[in-house]
């Protein structure tokens, strides 16, 4: 009786032994996934998918308390990314009918309060107090916080308007 | 300019906008010529029998295929047309013994096109061939009716079996033991098993012969029309030389190896390449497009794949025959084989980089 | 093709059984009567589209700029004929999409008056920059169908000392002829041009490759070139893509261009026999280029042939003039197997226009697609050795980075794929499709990247801007303090708050 | 020589640990979705089972069976087994952080793959010597990294089909599964003498 427990025993140490040294030697420090994700991210923390930014996206996602198609300002390309990478299941389907928007400022009704210019997380909105506001197609993520901003109702978001460059084929119906 | 209305411009179609017309029926068809004359033959060596078996195992493979296209409610008639399953039913039907009972080919033409094909979403893709998937399956169930071959007597012989005796043959009992013949390999193995060498067995020369007038299924007996179907499909720009070549050749060089070390052990590369299905697999079965590899390359791995696996299986394997196992063991590699091996691009090395310019001096 | 290259599957590309060329290509050249209006867009080249020197109302004369270049690639644009320009503009481009392009529309006065034009008597004896900025202002871009500008190609070859030209006289899509009617008519002026861009370049020799089932366009540039020995006329098999730049590169130096870079990095300057007419006007005669000889062609068409029509000319007067027998059923800018499908008629052409086709709804019939059956017909007809049904497989399940790892970046979109095919699957679509769609995650990715800098600016800014603050504050506070307790030491008081 | 030649392949072959033994059917079914996986789930398998052979070799031959305790070999060997995983666990993690993501759940999980323990308890009982041992271990494993390789080969191309929706996924997975077997039954019987 004694002597199988003594072999277990010796069996149980040495491999613990073995096992605590390895941990040692092959340590890896922090969750790199989830900064790998937030460095995938729009980076705006515009804070349209709900959460304190995009570092709590990322964690969320990590967790798995965030579906891949969380940041909506990543659009359906960061989702994919984002699904490819975690290995999670992807239902397009909520963006797929929005595409990408900007905002726009509609000309005679701003007042130049430049209250938009605060809110933009990005700086893509160019004006002065008192002067009419224009919309930087560039850098504007459409994430609407300048919508929200807005006191004369003057800013919305539109879809991006289509040109030749960035018009591309259907994908074809395949038998 | 009324001719130029914008409702009659339907179409906004992407390049190109012409094309060669082809189909897939065309290149079934094609293939199904390459294949009539050794069938034919085939009728001619094994009589009635032999084209009741045909019949019955195609119009199984061909029920299957409607039947699951039923279930999945697609279109039928359609896909029929598209000849793949009676192509499958068809090879099939030449690797079966001449003179089997009418349900092997039943359940070997449903198996095929149900589990060999339809499960896995129908034509182009399967992931094994659908006829050799069936040939196996019934081998490993069915071995002695499948291993029950006859010598060839002719379609007018004087022994042979009339039409409506051939129904009998077919349909009701087993075949007297008075026409029953072993094969080849068959002979081979057993007596090597028995302790016998091939040497003692064959002391009168081994049967084979170009004509194929020997005991065996439809599509090993007449290799020679086999063979030239192969080269008229090749002709035909249907298939490369890369499968049959590499194939043959990886059973015909191992096995002169095997003989000229110990011929009472190995049998002779001729009798390895003329015999059992290694020239229908090379030509008709191997070059199965949906199973085997895209790039050149890789169909010379896969086509010695096959030869080589075919030599082992029947050399030192438990079945006498193994060009069904090899190509379904291949088939199963293809998928490896397209990842390792692909076509170099233009512009690129091998590994996929580009090449480094080379300015001219 | 041989017996022991059909076993071997046969080469690259295809050979149309039947490649329309004739009778149009044998048709006189038609000079096309001036229309009521001509579209000249801004964009008809790769880089920066020419920015406007004209305004509404103006009056033009035929050759004179109305757009001028921006950038460094980039190319302008000249009056096709005299009128009043009457917009500027949106039109519907030649495209597919039927979305629209700017172009600046010029109603003509029948009258044709041109600018003053002087063109240099003894062009080779220039400075090669001068000769560069003759051919840059004068508009010229790759007529092949590249459509990148010539002048920074021509800087480009010199830069990187090519000693040897390709004059491309492939033209191997079905129907045109539009590049074998200049050979044919201009053959002078072709080689010409070749003399003058080689001086450009600083070329040695030039290789004029000429598909063989143009047998009067290779003897008459073999006529043209007898003189000089640099410039050799090479028949190449006729054989679909033998008109792309790296396939006939390859057929004619044995060396193939490294992927994803341009021919110059293996010493080698290709130009179309085309735009080598172009710059023989423009150097000899200083003509800009505003017309060019275009292939009207089609089973709908009346009488098909090459027309010489002023750039900017709506597809709808230049089928007009030719005639149509019935509606058809297409309108293809370009050849058969790479041409843009138009929208409608009402768009206008571009430089590079080589042709326009109106197809009959029986030239354009193809079955119905069926599932792939993987034989491989793809596999032997692409020119670029891609797999193109293992790509169309990913692309299908929606796999794109799969199918950019089988180098679908490498695809010409060429259709040597979807013509072979025997289950007519529409592979050129797929292909743009996963292009445009990889491109446009490439877009969004850069655009995630520039919005991010802009977002870590802010921030930084917002904490800079909270930081001085807090300092301005703590140094209001500090002062304030120190205040209190200098006039509280001597009075011992509380301040009046 | 050749006499290990020959284990090898009938190792690797003709008694193919999943395809004819059906050991190891787990990861078998788990990780055969991509062929890199598949593969890294093979190697990382063949390490394990390869060290596990050895090990346990030595410790019941020099141990369990002069002491009479073979009745605690499986008891020993799954703890040098969980062991040998937690050691490849964290080597992977550090080395090939993408590969760890990949094999996720399935690599801890190499413990209780029964093709592990298995082959130990069947080399020992087998009672060859050390080296024959580990040949028949390391043969196994790279039976089993060929069957997983093939099968996820086929799952890919698969993936790339249509199966019909009520086959997709697992059930058709499982007919692969059968076929493949059906095709590795050529090999019955495979005798090289």
């Amino acid at each position: 009786m004694l002597v199988p427990v003594v072999i277990l025993t010796l069996l149980g140490l040495m491999l613990g032994l073995m096992l605590g040294y390895a941990a040692r030697v092959f340590a890896v420090e922090g969750n790199e996934v989830a900064a790998e994700i937030a460095a995938m991210m729009p980076g705006t923390n515009c804070g349209q998918c709900g959460l304190a930014g995009c570092g709590a996206a990322a964690d969320a996602l990590v967790a798995g308390a965030a579906p891949a198609t969380v940041c909506p300002g990543g659009g359906a390309p960061l989702a994919q990314a984002i699904a490819a990478k975690l290995g999670l299941t992807l239902d397009l389907g909520g963006l797929a009918d929005q595409g990408p928007k900007i905002a726009e400022v509609q000309e005679d009704i701003c007042i130049g309060c430049a209250r938009c210019l605060k809110g933009c997380p990005t700086d893509a909105i160019v004006g002065a107090s008192k002067q009419i506001h224009g919309v930087l197609h560039q850098a504007c993520t459409g994430c609407g916080a300048c919508v929200t901003e807005c006191p004369t109702g003057a800013i919305g978001l539109r879809p991006l308007p289509q040109t030749l460059q960035d018009w591309n084929w259907a994908s074809p119906s395949f038998a | 300019m009324n001719m130029l209305a914008s409702s009659a411009l339907p179409s906004v179609a992407a390049s190109p906008h012409a094309g060669q017309l082809g189909s897939v029926s065309h290149v079934m068809l094609k293939v199904m010529l390459a294949l009539a004359p050794a069938t034919a033959c085939g009728f001619w060596y094994f009589g009635w029998p032999a084209f009741n078996l045909w019949l019955v195992t195609v119009l199984a493979a061909l029920a299957g295929e409607a039947l699951c296209l039923r279930l999945m409610a697609k279109p039928v008639v359609p896909t029929l047309l598209d000849g793949s399953a009676l192509l499958t039913g068809w090879l099939l039907a030449v690797s079966l013994p001449p003179w089997a009972p009418w349900w092997l080919g039943v359940i070997g033409g449903l198996f095929a096109t149900v589990i060999g094909k339809q499960v896995f979403g129908g034509i182009g893709c399967n992931l094994f061939n659908p006829a050799m998937v069936a040939r196996v399956a019934l081998l490993v169930s069915f071995p002695v009716v499948m291993t029950g071959w006859v010598a060839p007597i002719g379609l007018t012989g004087a022994q042979a079996p009339g039409w409506l005796e051939s129904l009998q043959l077919t349909f009701g009992g087993s075949v007297p033991d008075a026409y029953t013949s072993a094969s080849l390999l068959g002979q081979a193995k057993t007596e090597l098993s028995r302790g016998v060498s091939l040497l003692q067995t064959f002391a009168n020369g081994l049967p084979v012969s170009w004509s194929g007038m020997r005991p065996g299924s439809l599509g090993e007996t007449a290799v020679l029309l086999i063979a030239a179907g192969g080269i008229a499909m090749m002709l035909m720009g249907l298939i490369t030389w890369h499968i049959p070549v590499s194939m043959l050749l990886a059973i015909a060089i191992p096995a002169a190896i095997g003989h000229a070390v110990n011929p009472a052990r190995y049998l002779d590369a001729g009798a390895h390449v003329l015999s059992g299905g290694a020239m229908l697999g090379a030509f008709f079965i191997a070059t199965d497009y949906v199973t085997s590899p895209s790039s050149r390359g890789g169909q010379l791995v896969f086509g010695a794949g096959c030869g080589l696996l075919t030599w082992v299986i029947r050399t030192y394997g438990g079945y006498p025959e193994g060009v069904a196992f090899a190509v379904l063991l291949m088939n199963a590699l293809t998928p490896v084989i397209d990842r390792a091996i692909k076509p170099r691009v233009y512009g690129r090395n091998w590994r996929g980089q580009p090449i480094a310019p080379r300015k001219e001096n | 093709m041989g017996i022991l290259e059909r076993l071997n599957g046969g080469r690259w590309g295809v050979h149309p059984h039947d490649d329309h060329k004739r009778p149009a290509a044998d048709t006189p050249l038609r000079v096309m009567p001036l229309p009521a209006k001509l579209c000249v867009p801004l964009l008809q080249h790769v880089g920066a589209p020419a920015k406007p020197v004209v305004a509404v109302g103006d009056s033009v004369l035929r050759g004179q700029l109305i757009a001028a270049a921006q950038g460094a690639v980039s190319a302008p644009v000249h009056a096709p004929s005299s009128g009043v320009v009457t917009a500027i503009g949106p039109v519907t481009a030649p495209h597919p999409s039927g979305l629209p392009f700017d172009a600046i529309t010029i109603t003509l006065d029948g009258e044709d008056r041109a600018l003053e034009a002087a063109g240099v008597d003894d062009p080779l004896a220039l400075e090669p920059a001068e000769v560069t900025r003759r051919i840059a202002d004068a508009g010229i871009v790759g007529l092949g169908g590249a459509t990148f500008p010539s002048a920074p190609k021509a800087q480009l070859g010199r830069k990187l000392e090519v000693q040897t030209l390709v004059i491309n006289g492939g033209e191997c899509e079905p129907y045109l002829s539009s590049d074998d009617s200049v050979m044919r008519h201009r053959a002078d002026d072709v080689i010409d041009g070749v003399r003058i861009l080689m001086h450009a370049v600083g070329a040695r020799t030039a290789l004029v490759g000429i598909e063989d089932n143009k047998p009067e366009a290779i003897a008459a540039m073999r006529e043209a070139a007898r003189a000089f020995a640099a410039i050799r006329i090479c028949p190449v098999p006729a054989r679909y893509p033998m008109g792309s730049d790296r396939q006939l590169v390859e057929v004619l130096t044995g060396k193939q261009v490294p992927a994803g870079a341009r021919t110059a990095s293996i010493g080698v300057l290709v130009n179309n026999v085309s735009t080598c007419a172009a710059i023989h006007r423009a150097l000899r005669h200083g003509e800009a280029l505003y017309r060019r000889i275009v292939t009207v062609n089609g089973g709908a068409v009346a009488a098909p042939g090459n027309v010489l029509a002023p750039v900017g000319v709506l597809v709808e007067d230049l089928l007009a003039f030719v005639g149509l027998k019935e509606a058809p059923a297409r309108l293809v800018m370009g050849g058969p197997m790479m041409g843009l499908a138009l929208p409608h008629a009402q768009v206008p052409t571009v430089k590079a226009c080589g042709g326009v086709l109106a197809l009959t709804a029986a030239e354009i019939a193809r079955p119905a697609p069926s599932a792939c059956i993987r034989c491989g017909s793809c596999v032997k007809a692409c020119p670029m050795g891609l797999q193109p049904l293992e790509i169309a497989a990913r692309v299908r399940a929606g796999d794109y980075d799969g199918a950019a790892s089988l180098q679908l970046d490498d695809c010409l979109a060429c259709g040597c794929c979807a013509y072979v095919c025997p289950s007519n699957l529409p592979l050129v679509q797929s292909f743009q499709h996963a292009k445009g769609t990889l491109w446009a995650r490439a877009q969004q990715k850069k655009r995630n990247a520039l919005t991010r800098e802009l977002a870590d600016a802010r921030r930084e800014r917002l904490e800079r801007d909270a930081r001085e603050r807090a300092e301005a504050a703590a140094k209001r506070k500090a002062a304030r303090a120190a205040q209190q307790a200098s006039a509280a030491a001597p009075g011992g008081q509380e301040m009046p708050s | 020589m050749s006499e290990y030649l020959i284990l090898l392949v009938s190792t690797a072959l003709v008694n193919n640990v999943v395809m004819s033994k059906f050991l190891g059917l787990c990861p078998f079914m788990g990780v055969s979705k991509s062929m890199d996986s598949a593969f890294g789930m093979g190697l990382a398998t063949t390490f394990v089972i390869t060290v596990a052979v050895a090990a346990s070799w030595v410790l019941d031959y020099f141990v369990l069976a002069p002491l009479g305790l073979q009745f605690l070999r499986i008891l020993t060997f799954i703890v040098v087994i969980a062991a040998t995983v937690q050691f490849i666990e964290a080597v992977i993690k550090k080395s090939m952080p993408a590969l760890y993501q990949s094999l996720g759940i399935f690599l801890p999980l190499i413990t209780t793959n029964c093709a592990v323990l298995g082959l130990a308890l069947l080399t020992v009982q087998e009672g060859g010597s050390f080296l024959k041992s580990v040949v028949y271990g390391f043969g196994s494993a790279l039976g089993f990294t060929l069957a997983m390789l093939m099968f996820a080969g086929l799952r890919e191309r698969l993936a790339l089909v249509r199966v019909p929706a009520a086959l997709d996924g697992a059930p058709v997975s499982f007919i692969l599964a059968g076929l493949l077997s059906l095709a590795f039954m050529g090999f019955a019987g495979l005798n090289f003498s």
